[in-house]
């Protein structure tokens, strides 16, 4: 049986395959599929510190082999999570993490340092890459200084494994992975969405309420894995892949490019048991080509 | 009921005019907690573009059987792709999905379809015809060639029909036809599916005349299960979900006539 | 008959579709399939000062609705061009363009020079872009100081219509349009190819020789038309939109966003008639929605 | 020849075995200007998973009839999607593409096959036997099953046969076949085709006796056309698009053996 575990910093999980924030819900609206336990981890869904609607419908808009969407952080805010959703959640036998946001450095402290408290969330995934909100989100993820600071004051109040999740619109995400390695992140993840846009042509008018929105699927899969390869290069912490992921071939590939972990994001939509598949390809790759361990792959291009 | 993902095996195919079709799916499970105003997510295989699933009401349970029918309008490149499949194959489906229209009253309730709106609104008509639920349908279409499933809907109650170039029925739009024109509508309720803008059509007359409004919502949708939170529809408490707590909403909850 | 004739600085194009350069060879490879003639205008293949062999095979790989090339400019150099190949194809009826591409300034300075001696090249692009270069290419076209530098001193030397194509793999591409135009751009063309890597999980190995490649097709279109857009606000020069354009639904959108003409470039490999196909469409997409000229629909999201 | 872009309607589907069929196209217009060695570009289409087309080698001309022969072996997904493919659907082809094999000499050529590298060689066993030209066919396979069109092959010529199980012929691959490894090879020329190293390995023996070669080369291909620049191949005279500058080369050209 090869050995499937990983470890990002002190975090281990017992097989490479988390599932994306903002694609699987809390994990419950995937009950009826799998059995989630099962996973490396679960990222829940963005996390503010106040309750948001999100942005006006048309959200959504499929594109070449992915899709659009500008959800825009609809979250019933930290508060809530604590009190309604953790409760719920907090026994499964799987890592589950937090996708913390917010559109200033205070508001990610508050929710940080919140979710610290939480015994059974042994990490948290700071956004600052989401397209989708007009303040912050994204604007810390495009430059060294504005992500190191965000880190830095996070780091404070924050005593868990830290992960943070960059931004693919960058001219040079090594260095922002980089400074995200000096502020303090103990794992970098990456890709969050490429900003993109759509047009309805016999409508004449942008397709989503925001005009533009965030490109996810296998579309984006070749430059997530050369972020990816990139970053692995140029940092010494764990990296976690993802962008596109449909199967075990493409879970590989990340791996191959440096990913210590991988998420499955837009996949769970069109086939809501693909994560589990994965864990099990990726077995059934290792037992196939006579590797023992998962480590074997990491980066060995 | 549970949520399930299976391939189902197409034991019909029946094309009605070209745009509308009929797909019959075999069940290898007992589907006796499918209520209608539910749909199915349909995977679209082979097909170079597309990428996420297409979402259906659920058209007609054969229960006994195990068989769930969809009836399906060619709009596009997901739906076109549909229209080749052969009886004999397989569609993968993640079924059944949301919510479902309420419990009957004891009075008169009018169905409102247009179009592949008219979708959920058989299944529901066999529903309320075997509780001994009075009910009436008005079916809305461009012209009489349009107008699909006017037999089986016969079949179950009396039926209106409003057709654009009057070739059916009274000439116009539903809302046009006298039976929601008339000062005295007969009906204590209203459940209506279609274009949107007939739905707030219908929505803005049952509401002036107090009459309860129940509309099946056609959000696009990326997941189907409440986990992207993609197909919201703004409501009186905030976004919610058409997929889970939809598609069928009360328009008294909906911000439409605000 | 709707009007589709548009400007680019003085250069006149009966209509708005050109085909993206490195996609069409010089024009000739389509003549069995088209009449190129009926082009608003064809660009070359990237052009540099002395021949180049390219990247070592294999350069291609497929990717979902797309495809990463690591062609690397093989070219026979501008004196070859200007004497074998210019001959040949000066009598087209329509626009020949030449894509100028180098990896110093001085290289694309000779290129632009020579380029402008010939009659019957009424523009170039100059490609700042080209992410499978080691030296210069994308460089250039990553930093507005960069870009500014070389656009200048082809300015100097360069007397018609100078057409400067961009790179998507920076944080704020309309940045880098303005440095363009206030260093004399006459136009901006977007997007040149985003930067992506596939690997080979049976080999173990990245397909492509030069490990990452330029992603091209449908699968980028989301992106292209999202910098388009934010392009065509920042600058007044005229912009020329591409990236993913596979049919005429697709180049009004593009055109929609602000595009005052368009290019064809990887659709060409799948149809090779697509070109005119567009010409035809476009012309049919206005006469059915009853817009008498193109100039009506550029930008009016 | 003009090169065509048309729909070729299939008029026969064959399946071979598990991995090769056969299928026969019919072409709208005389294609006696076709010529062995030549390949089409074939666009998959409906597939989720295909972006390009997919290059093949011309396997059979009727040309009397107007029919193109292409076998095809099952490596992955736009093959695997072409074996779904039905006699009277229709293929969108670009044709014919790339250089031919050389003119035949009056001396006797040996052709190599091995896996879907026959596919060529029987249009261009046919060509030579209508030239009365002397040749001899040598195929090797995994095993006998893997053999296919030896009895087109056998109709032509004397064949040798080499399979690594040695259930048919010689035991081993082509390249330890005692045709080739006895000290006097009787033929002035060889013509192969094959996966790569089985060709580098024919180029070495041929070279090694100073016996002329030629190959016939299948480096991935964006465009067919000459526009890409993406397939080429390292020459003594540079990069050259294996897609117009080929895909035949003769071995001396080639960057192999250095
Ligand atoms: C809960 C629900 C139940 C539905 N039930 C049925 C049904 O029983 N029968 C039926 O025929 N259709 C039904 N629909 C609509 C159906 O899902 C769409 O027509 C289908 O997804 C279109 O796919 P396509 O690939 O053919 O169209 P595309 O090529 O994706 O789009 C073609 C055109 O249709 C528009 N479009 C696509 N999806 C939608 C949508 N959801 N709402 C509005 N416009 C859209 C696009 O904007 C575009 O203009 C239902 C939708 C929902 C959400
Ligand atoms: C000029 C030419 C003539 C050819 N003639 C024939 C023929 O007559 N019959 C035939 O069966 N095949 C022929 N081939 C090969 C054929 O084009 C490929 O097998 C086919 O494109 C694979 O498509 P796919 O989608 O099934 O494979 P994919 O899913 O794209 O790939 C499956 C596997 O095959 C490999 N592969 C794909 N294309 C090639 C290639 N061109 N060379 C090497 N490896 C490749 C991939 O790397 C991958 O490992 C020819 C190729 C060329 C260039
Ligand atoms: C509908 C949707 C909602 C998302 N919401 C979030 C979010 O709340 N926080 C976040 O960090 N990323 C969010 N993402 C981004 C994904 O987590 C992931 O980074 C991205 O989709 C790329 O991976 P994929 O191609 O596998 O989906 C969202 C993506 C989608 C499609
Ligand atoms: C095989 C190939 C070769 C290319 N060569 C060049 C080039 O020489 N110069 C250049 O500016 N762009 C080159 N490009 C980029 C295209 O012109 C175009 O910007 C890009 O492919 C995006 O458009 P598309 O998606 O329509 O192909 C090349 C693209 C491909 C696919
Ligand atoms: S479609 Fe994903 S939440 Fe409704
Ligand atoms: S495949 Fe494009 S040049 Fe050969």
């Amino acid at each position: 049986m090869a050995n499937l575990k990983v470890k990002i910093h002190n975090l281990e999980l017992k097989n490479p395959v988390l599932t994306a924030s903002g694609t699987f819900g809390y994990g419950e609206e995937f009950d009826d599929f799998i059995d989630v336990n099962r996973l490396g981890g679960v990222i829940v869904k963005g996390t503010t510190a106040s309750k948001r609607e999100g942005n006006p419908y048309p959200r959504m808009v499929e594109t070449p082999s992915g899709m659009l969407n500008a959800v825009g952080l609809q979250n019933k805010g930290v508060d809530n999570f604590i009190s309604d959703i953790y409760p719920r959640i907090k026994n499964y036998k799987t890592n589950i993490i937090v996708n913390v946001s917010g559109s200033t450095i205070s508001e990610y402290v508050e929710v940080s340092e919140k979710i610290n408290e939480l015994q059974n969330i042994p990490a948290i995934e700071l956004n600052i890459s989401c397209p989708n909100v007009k303040e912050g989100g994204m604007a810390f993820g495009t430059s060294c200084q504005a992500a190191s600071e965000v880190i830095n004051a996070v780091r404070k109040v924050y005593k868990k494994t830290l992960i943070v999740k960059l931004s693919p619109n960058v001219t040079d995400i090594s260095e922002i992975a980089s400074a995200a390695e000096h502020s303090g992140a103990d794992s970098v993840s990456l890709i969050n969405t490429l900003l993109g846009m759509a047009i309805d042509v016999e409508k004449r008018k942008p397709v989503l309420s925001t005009i533009t929105g965030g490109l996810s699927g296998p579309a984006i899969k070749p430059i997530a894995i050369r972020m990816v390869w990139q970053v692995a290069k140029a940092v010494k912490i764990p990296v976690i892949g993802l962008g596109g992921i449909m199967d075990t071939a493409d879970a590989i590939e990340f791996i191959l490019a440096g990913a210590t972990a991988i998420q499955v994001g837009t996949a769970n939509f069109i086939d809501p048991q693909i994560s589990i598949k994965i864990v099990d390809g990726i077995e059934k790759y290792l037992n196939h080509h006579k590797i023992n361990s998962i480590h074997e792959l990491i980066g060995s291009l | 009921m549970k949520k399930h993902i299976n391939n189902l095996k197409i034991i019909s195919y029946r094309s009605l005019n070209k745009d509308f079709f009929l797909l019959e799916l075999s069940v290898p499970h007992s589907i006796n907690e499918i209520r209608p105003g539910q749909f199915v997510e349909v995977l679209v295989e082979n097909s170079a573009k597309t990428f996420l699933r297409r979402p259906f009401s659920i058209h007609d349970i054969d229960y006994e059987n195990q068989i769930i029918s969809l009836l399906i309008q060619i709009v596009g490149k997901g739906t076109r792709e549909l229209s080749k499949q052969k009886s004999g194959e397989y569609l993968n489906l993640i079924y059944p999905l949301g919510n479902s229209f309420s419990k009957p009253t004891n009075e008169k309730t009018l169905l409102i379809g247009g179009g592949a709106g008219i979708a959920p609104l058989l299944f529901l008509a066999k529903h309320f015809k075997r509780l001994h639920h009075k009910f009436s349908v008005l079916l809305g279409a461009r012209s009489e060639n349009y107008l699909v499933r006017l037999k089986e809907f016969k079949k179950l109650s009396e039926v209106f029909i409003a057709t654009e170039d009057a070739s059916l029925g009274e000439k116009g739009l539903v809302t046009n036809h006298s039976v929601l024109t008339q000062a005295e509508i007969g009906f204590d309720k209203i459940i209506s599916c279609g274009p949107k803008p007939m739905m707030k059509a219908v929505a803005m007359i049952a509401t002036d005349k107090a009459i309860d409004c129940e509309v099946s919502l056609e959000n696009t949708m990326a997941c189907g299960i409440g986990a992207c939170l993609c197909c919201v529809e703004e409501t009186k408490h905030g976004n919610v979900c058409v997929c889970i707590d939809g598609p069928v909403f009360n328009v008294k909850d909906l911000k439409w006539l605000i």
